[in-house]
């Protein structure tokens, strides 16, 4: 009958099918592309040398060691952040919090860099404290853990904001009779608030998880000196050596990739369900704790930890744009301003890239804002075969390295798109698709916590008060989620405007993005150029931060990550 | 439509390339695309296999990879009238590809290191251990053809890099990082390609360029036109120029060796007699490829 | 607006017990029903189901011809022109107490002068004109439950749903309040389903009195005949305080018995065994009646309230203006009682 | 267990109005003090500062020798070894009622045999033994109440603070509890503190009561005492039913007046202006009273309760047990009335 709804249903009927419909297009097409290559490839036989090779079992094995142990530490530190800023009355959140999310906005080979050159015999710092190793001694962070530590530091940022926004709809009245029934700060945090906020700890692992399985970058820098092999560095070593069997190693090793993913997924559903986390009633204001003298411990922490995570790489940065060549000391004689001015008044491709990468950024995460709201309400209480399908098909792009994404949208969209008979190939739509492609997991994560969290009860009075779909959506939905609604955007824009590997296959004349062009002037020898850029971009995102500052009191209270 | 180069170049010396180009044919516009070695060919593999690939020229590291391309019947045969400044060694017979610089892989040390090393075997020296370091040839495709060329010399061979690893070498990543940690000192020797080191030399980095007694390798960033280019005419033209004395000698001024006969040598090399580049067979070294892949991977330990 | 029917309505959260089970009800056009019973007996899943939130499991509601729900099809709450105060009041956080009660009326699309003045007139019924601005979180208990109510109250809705709305209000807001909806029910016509624990308040409003108990139906009947012909123990021991006894006593067709029945039941008659009713205003302490005991005794303010036991030691209850102290012995005359 | 004491405590939420103002108030060792007042003057926001959420803004808190709080610093609540049902429950959304309800024990070390025994009785105790298992969303209302209430009572506190706690309760169930809170309060002798709306509830269990206003304390005093002598007119108002009369009234000693002091004062005697509080009990209909004039009645069930309209149009209130109707004219007598 016109306008009834199949029970159970609180969404309107077309709202999965359309989901479904932005899922199989992003997802599933490229990679089903690239499965099909892949088939292709392997029915000219070797699929079993493959599975024979002992380096994809080897790969496997570090990807999911190094992924596990990342995960674990970006957790410690993400979620003992996001304790720290948002529950407590620890001094300088908002600075803190600003600080915290900047990492993300430093290449992580910097950040690696960095660290090799801080703990290595050529230290500055262990210099002048008389404890540099001779030279020659094997540097620690070429190793399983150096790559997870890096994860974990690069990564951390991302369990932050998955996090807080799920701290700021805690109830406060149910911490005050925690409390009450006399238990310590310590055990309301352990049995109230830690399971209160296991969908947002879960989300911010899940992304954390995903992100390492998925990265080039680090394993690249500290896991080939030590011969240590992941299966994106494995992939990347395969695409190098290109013969008519690459396209399905490729395949195969990314349905590797896929299945770690789809089985984190799981973990992460097993560890939900049963669960209820609805906040009943009102949820006031976050809980504040009082540290005590905690805070002489607390405060420390936070500020050794940003200067490790921020500090130090970034004034490595800072060094090497301001010095001419590498291995040059930085003294007052040695600095010069002209990588800078090179940067910013010679080379026409900053300006280009600058424009590329923030509008391509700032659209991929306002398009995919309304996208994640509608799958996330669609995704929610779906427990069924489908829905759990979608959730995966979401999350794989994100999980599989970006030269893989890459080349499956280089696979759908070289040639001209039939019925329109256009070419998105080489226009900067290619890249803005991929980039929706690979970021609506990370854009979901934060989201879909939130929706666990909302009480119905607050959807059911709108809807009674007559709001359709929509019209409670923009009222009621939106502004109950947006806190995590902002960190998925920030979360978004930050992850794509230092995007590398994606844009790397995928841009042409015109269309390079930041990563891009660091990437190649750090290629082709201009670290101090590259380093000037990078700088650049972290003030670009640092006054566009404050810019979003400015703009806080027109927001919804919690959108912006590092206010309270 | 433009024409469309591929190249791995560097970013200035690809619009400098490209510029001379322009310059020399105005009705020509040219659209590139740079990126790494494999980058390239994965976004290139993956435009065929999707049917309709988009490059028109290709201007790409080493021989081995156009070799490929050839034999997979990917590459157009055009017989340019300037092969003839050029040695026989360096372009293919029936036209498919044409070398157009000499990009050598020598060592590089701190000024720093304990001693200055003079051939590839210093390196297994003990005062070199745990000191030396090499781009991977998983990596980087001129560490690739280096580690074939060296695997086929009398008396290194593949021996030379078990002793390297004995000593404590490592590969890692491409040239730049080889670099970056030569220059800061972090290790005091490293395998490299020449114009890096010699361009931050005179940057004022603390490093010095040796071309070792034995011999260099060299890849020689060979330039092929595609043969799915519908823009063949153009791109016979761009091929003509860079062999050109004109276009060679901007190589020259970018600070690279030109493969062209009787040109000039760039700042800070030695005189080209004094520069024993060690040859290679492009098929020869393609059918191995696999082969020295795994070798390499397992003397490095990997997997 | 038309009459609101439940035909056999079911509801069963897979916990085993169903929360509704086979309800029929019709609520007349306009009319205004009372629903009592025990907590967890099914009140509330009865609303939501009625509401939209919840599909039953079985039977179908309609309002007048058109068809609001059945097991399989559900016309979606947005669609049904209703409005309700929640239990947990479900006020929006993120808006002002002004906004959420507006919100209904900018659904609507009403704007402006219209908009405002509406809000003002709802915030001025409960009493909040001076909370406009505040934030729910900021309001006390009883504040929040008048913003609900607002809200509720501000359209004109067919049915009106009300789930316990004056729980947490002090005597004279919940009189004021209960002024508010017989207004608002005569002005607007609606058919209002009013939940309570309260019976004075029930008693006072509705035109109806429906009483359930474990996801059934037990009885509808207007408020004076259900206190006065309650059917069965539980409407019995639920509306109006009272004790039940059980005598024996023959099965005449005249259930309303007076003392001159009672005293021999009371003595021990023979008969079939029945439950009389005994209501605690009906039990008059002193004058010759039958003699009993003080367990208890409450002050009230108003009066005092005393459990008394009889001589076979089952209990009534009575009401006295002067103290009674536990213990003391005393005569009682049972006015009148209804047989179960 | 001590004497719990209040200094004249305040609470500005920076809104204005301070919430709470000087606030002064003892409650006695082993107290049952019920804290009544209309919605919004501060009843919740007392409890909140006893149990140490909220930092009062001035005065302090003392539990016998030892501080609690007071402007400067406060006691974090974990160590005052206090209960409290909270008005919005509070339950844990993730926990099992059952661990709900064993919390409190959980963190006093309580394990194995004893810490189940003391959970089911508590459960019990609520009538949620069946319920053990369930989650807090998927209870009712009343049921969510209830588990709130068994956790307050697992343990053995000092101070007891009850916010409201039978709102959501059924009368049979709310005796049942109010019995379980008098046992509990015997048993314990914990000091407890009980804010309701219900009157009779206070009346029953408290050994105190007293009337808040707009943040201030306006009288305290045993149940009888403050239903027979109210102070003022707002606790005149809000304690029991009735209606306030302003006449022309002699100031003498004996402020409570009988028909013979009030029948002149109704007819119009010369004196001081004064307010005579006349509760509904009160007032007879029948006899040689004045004229009265019917302008509203309720049915309770029990009986009607009618508003009237004396002569000069001043409106008492009355219960009759018989119907009466809008517009009828009859006499009335006063029987008593309080000077206020
Ligand atoms: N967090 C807050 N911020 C600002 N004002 C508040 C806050 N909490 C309560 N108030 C105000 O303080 C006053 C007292 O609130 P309180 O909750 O103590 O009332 P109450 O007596 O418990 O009322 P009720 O019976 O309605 O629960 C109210 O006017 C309320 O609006
Ligand atoms: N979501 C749910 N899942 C499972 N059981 C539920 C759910 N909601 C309610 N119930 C159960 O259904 C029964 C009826 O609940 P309902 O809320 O309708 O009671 P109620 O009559 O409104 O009670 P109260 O007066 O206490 O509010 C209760 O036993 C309750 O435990
Ligand atoms: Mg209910
Ligand atoms: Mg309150």
């Amino acid at each position: 009958m016109n306008g009834y709804v199949r029970p159970g249903n609180s969404q309107p009927g077309w709202l999965f099918p359309a989901v479904f419909a932005v899922v199989l297009l992003l997802s599933v097409l490229p990679l089903a592309r690239l499965a099909i290559a892949g088939i292709a490839a392997l029915a000219r036989g070797g699929a079993m040398s493959v599975l024979a090779d002992p380096a994809l079992w080897s790969a496997t094995y570090y990807t999911l060691i190094t992924a596990v142990l990342g995960t674990i530490i970006s957790l410690l530190i993400g979620c003992s952040f996001a304790f720290l800023l948002t529950l407590t009355n620890i001094s300088g959140k908002a600075v803190a919090g600003f600080c915290f999310v900047l990492p993300m906005m430093i290449p992580p080979q910097v950040t690696a860099l960095a660290w090799v050159q801080m703990s290595g015999p050529s230290s500055p710092l262990l210099k002048a404290l008389h404890i540099a190793p001779p030279l020659g001694t094997p540097q620690p962070l070429y190793s399983v853990g150096g790559i997870a530590l890096l994860y974990g530091v690069q990564h951390a940022p991302l369990v932050y904001l998955a996090l807080r926004a799920g701290l700021m709809s805690l109830p406060r009245d149910g911490v005050e009779a925690a409390r009450l029934s006399g238990a310590s700060s310590l055990r309301v945090f352990l049995d109230i608030i830690l399971p209160l906020s296991l969908p947002g700890i879960i989300a911010g692992a899940a992304i954390s998880f995903v992100s390492c399985t998925g990265n080039f970058g680090i394993p690249a820098i500290l896991g080939i000196p030590a011969s240590i092999y992941t299966l994106p560095t494995l992939i990347f070593t395969k695409f190098s050596a290109f013969t008519s069997r690459t396209f399905g190693d490729v395949a195969l090793l990314s349905a590797m990739i896929a299945l770690i993913s789809v089985a984190g997924l799981a973990a992460q559903d097993r560890a939900l369900r049963g669960r209820d986390y609805r906040v009943l009633g009102l949820s006031g204001a976050a809980a504040a704790f009082d540290l005590g003298n905690w805070r002489f411990l607390a405060l420390p922490f936070v500020w050794v930890v940003l200067f490790f995570m921020l500090a130090a790489p970034f004034f490595a940065l800072l060094a090497g744009a301001l010095v001419p060549a590498y291995g040059v000391p930085l003294t007052f004689k040695t600095m010069s301003f002209s990588a800078f001015y090179e940067i910013l008044f010679r080379q026409t491709v900053t300006r280009t890239a600058f424009v590329n990468s923030i509008s391509l950024s700032a659209g991929a995460a306002l398009c995919l804002l309304p996208v994640t709201i509608l799958a996330a309400t669609a995704l929610t209480r779906r427990r069924d075969l489908l829905g759990r399908f979608v959730s995966s098909a979401i999350e794989i792009p994100y999980s599989l390295p970006g030269i893989v994404i890459a080349v499956s949208f280089i696979l759908v969209f070289a040639a001209p798109l039939p019925f329109l008979h256009v070419t998105v190939y080489g226009t900067i739509w290619i890249i803005f698709i991929a980039y929706l492609s690979s970021f609506f997991a990370v854009s979901l994560k934060p989201v879909v916590s939130a929706f666990h969290q909302l009480d119905p009860a607050l959807e059911e009075a709108a809807r009674l008060s007559g709001a359709g779909f929509f019209r409670r959506l923009f009222d009621i939905i939106v502004p109950l989620v947006a806190p995590a609604a902002g960190a998925s955007v920030i979360l978004v824009f930050l992850i794509a405007c230092n995007e590398l590997t994606i844009s790397a296959l995928l841009w042409s004349a015109g269309t390079q993005t930041l990563g891009v062009a660091i990437y190649n002037l750090d290629d082709s020898g201009s670290s101090d150029l590259a380093s000037a850029l990078s700088v650049l971009v972290v003030a670009m995102v640092v006054s566009m931060m404050l810019l979003l500052e400015l703009l806080a009191k027109r927001l919804p209270a919690g959108v912006i990550p590092w206010r309270s | 439509a433009n024409l469309v180069l591929y190249t791995s170049q560097p970013n200035e010396d690809a619009q400098a390339t490209v510029d001379g180009f322009m310059a020399a044919n105005p009705d020509v516009k040219v659209d590139w695309v740079r990126d790494g070695t494999p980058k390239i060919m994965a976004k290139l593999q993956a435009e065929i296999e999707a049917g309709n690939p988009v490059a028109d020229v290709l201007l790409i590291a080493d021989t081995v990879t156009l070799e490929r391309l050839k034999e997979a019947g990917k590459l157009l045969a055009y017989k340019s009238p300037e092969a003839a400044s050029y040695d026989a060694s360096l372009y293919d017979a029936d036209g498919y590809y044409y070398s157009t610089k000499l990009i050598t892989t020598g060592i590089v040390y701190n000024t720093s290191a304990a001693f200055k090393p003079a051939s590839w075997k210093d390196l297994t020296k003990a005062e070199a251990k745990g000191l030396v370091t090499m781009p991977s040839p998983l990596t980087s495709g001129a560490a690739l053809i280096h580690a074939q060329t060296l695997a086929g010399v009398d008396g290194l061979g593949w021996d030379f890099y078990k002793d390297l690893a004995a000593n404590g070498a490592i590969a890692a990543g491409g040239n730049g990082a080889v670099l970056k940690s030569v220059a800061s000192g972090e290790k005091a020797f490293g395998m490299v390609v020449d114009y890096m080191p010699i361009r931050e030399k005179a940057k004022g980095a603390p490093v010095e360029f040796v071309f070792p007694t034995e011999g260099v390798s060299a890849v020689t960033e060979p330039v092929g036109i595609l043969a799915s280019s519908k823009n063949a005419d153009a791109a016979k033209k761009f091929v003509d120029y860079v062999l050109s004395e004109k276009g060679q000698e901007g190589f020259l001024k970018l600070g690279y060796i030109p493969a062209r006969n009787d040109m000039k040598l760039p700042e800070g090399f030695p005189a080209r007699d004094t520069i024993k580049v060690l040859p290679i067979n492009a098929a020869e070294a393609l059918k191995n490829t696999d082969q020295d892949l795994k070798t390499f991977s397992g003397i490095y330990g990997s997997n | 607006m038309a009459k609101l029917i439940l035909n056999r309505l079911a509801k069963d959260f897979g916990t085993g017990r169903p929360a509704v089970n086979g309800f029929s009800l019709d609520v007349r056009e306009g009319g205004f029903l009372a629903l009592l019973g025990p907590s967890g007996c099914g009140k509330t899943t009865v609303l939501r189901m009625v509401a939209g939130f919840e599909t039953p499991t079985d039977g179908s509601i309609h309002l007048g011809e058109r068809l609001l729900a059945d097991a399989a099809q559900s016309l979606p709450p947005e669609r049904r022109n209703m409005a309700m105060v929640f239990q947990s009041y479900a006020l929006w956080p993120h808006m002002s107490v002004a906004d959420n009660v507006g919100y209904p009326l900018k659904v609507r699309g009403i704007k402006g002068d219209a908009y405002r003045r509406k809000v003002e007139e709802a915030l001025a019924a409960v009493r909040l004109e001076a909370y406009a601005d505040r934030r729910p979180a900021n309001l006390s208990g009883g504040q929040r439950q008048r913003v609900a109510l607002a809200r509720c109250l501000v359209t004109s809705p067919d049915v009106v749903l009300l789930d316990e709305p004056l729980a947490n209000l002090d005597r004279h807001l919940k009189q004021e309040m209960e002024e508010t909806f017989r207004e608002f029910h005569q002005r607007s016509g609606a058919t209002m389903i009013y939940v309570t624990h309260d019976q004075s308040e029930a008693m006072a409003l509705a035109t109806d009195v429906a009483v359930m108990s474990e996801g059934k139906l037990l009885q509808v009947a207007s408020p004076a005949e259900i206190y006065a012909r309650p059917e069965g123990r539980i409407v019995g021991g639920l509306i109006g305080r009272g004790a039940i006894l059980s005598v024996n006593c023959s099965m005449e067709a005249n259930r309303q018995l007076t003392w001159d029945r009672i005293a021999p039941l009371l003595a021990g008659a023979d008969g079939p065994p029945a439950e009389i009713l005994v209501r605690q205003e009906d039990v008059m302490i002193g004058g010759e009646g039958v003699p009993a005991r003080v367990v208890s005794s409450l002050y009230e303010g108003e009066r005092y309230a005393a459990k008394l036991a009889l001589a076979d030691s089952q209990i009534v209850r009575a009401f006295s203006r002067t103290p009674v102290s536990v213990g003391e012995s005393m005569n009682v005359v049972i006015r009148s009682a209804w047989r179960l």
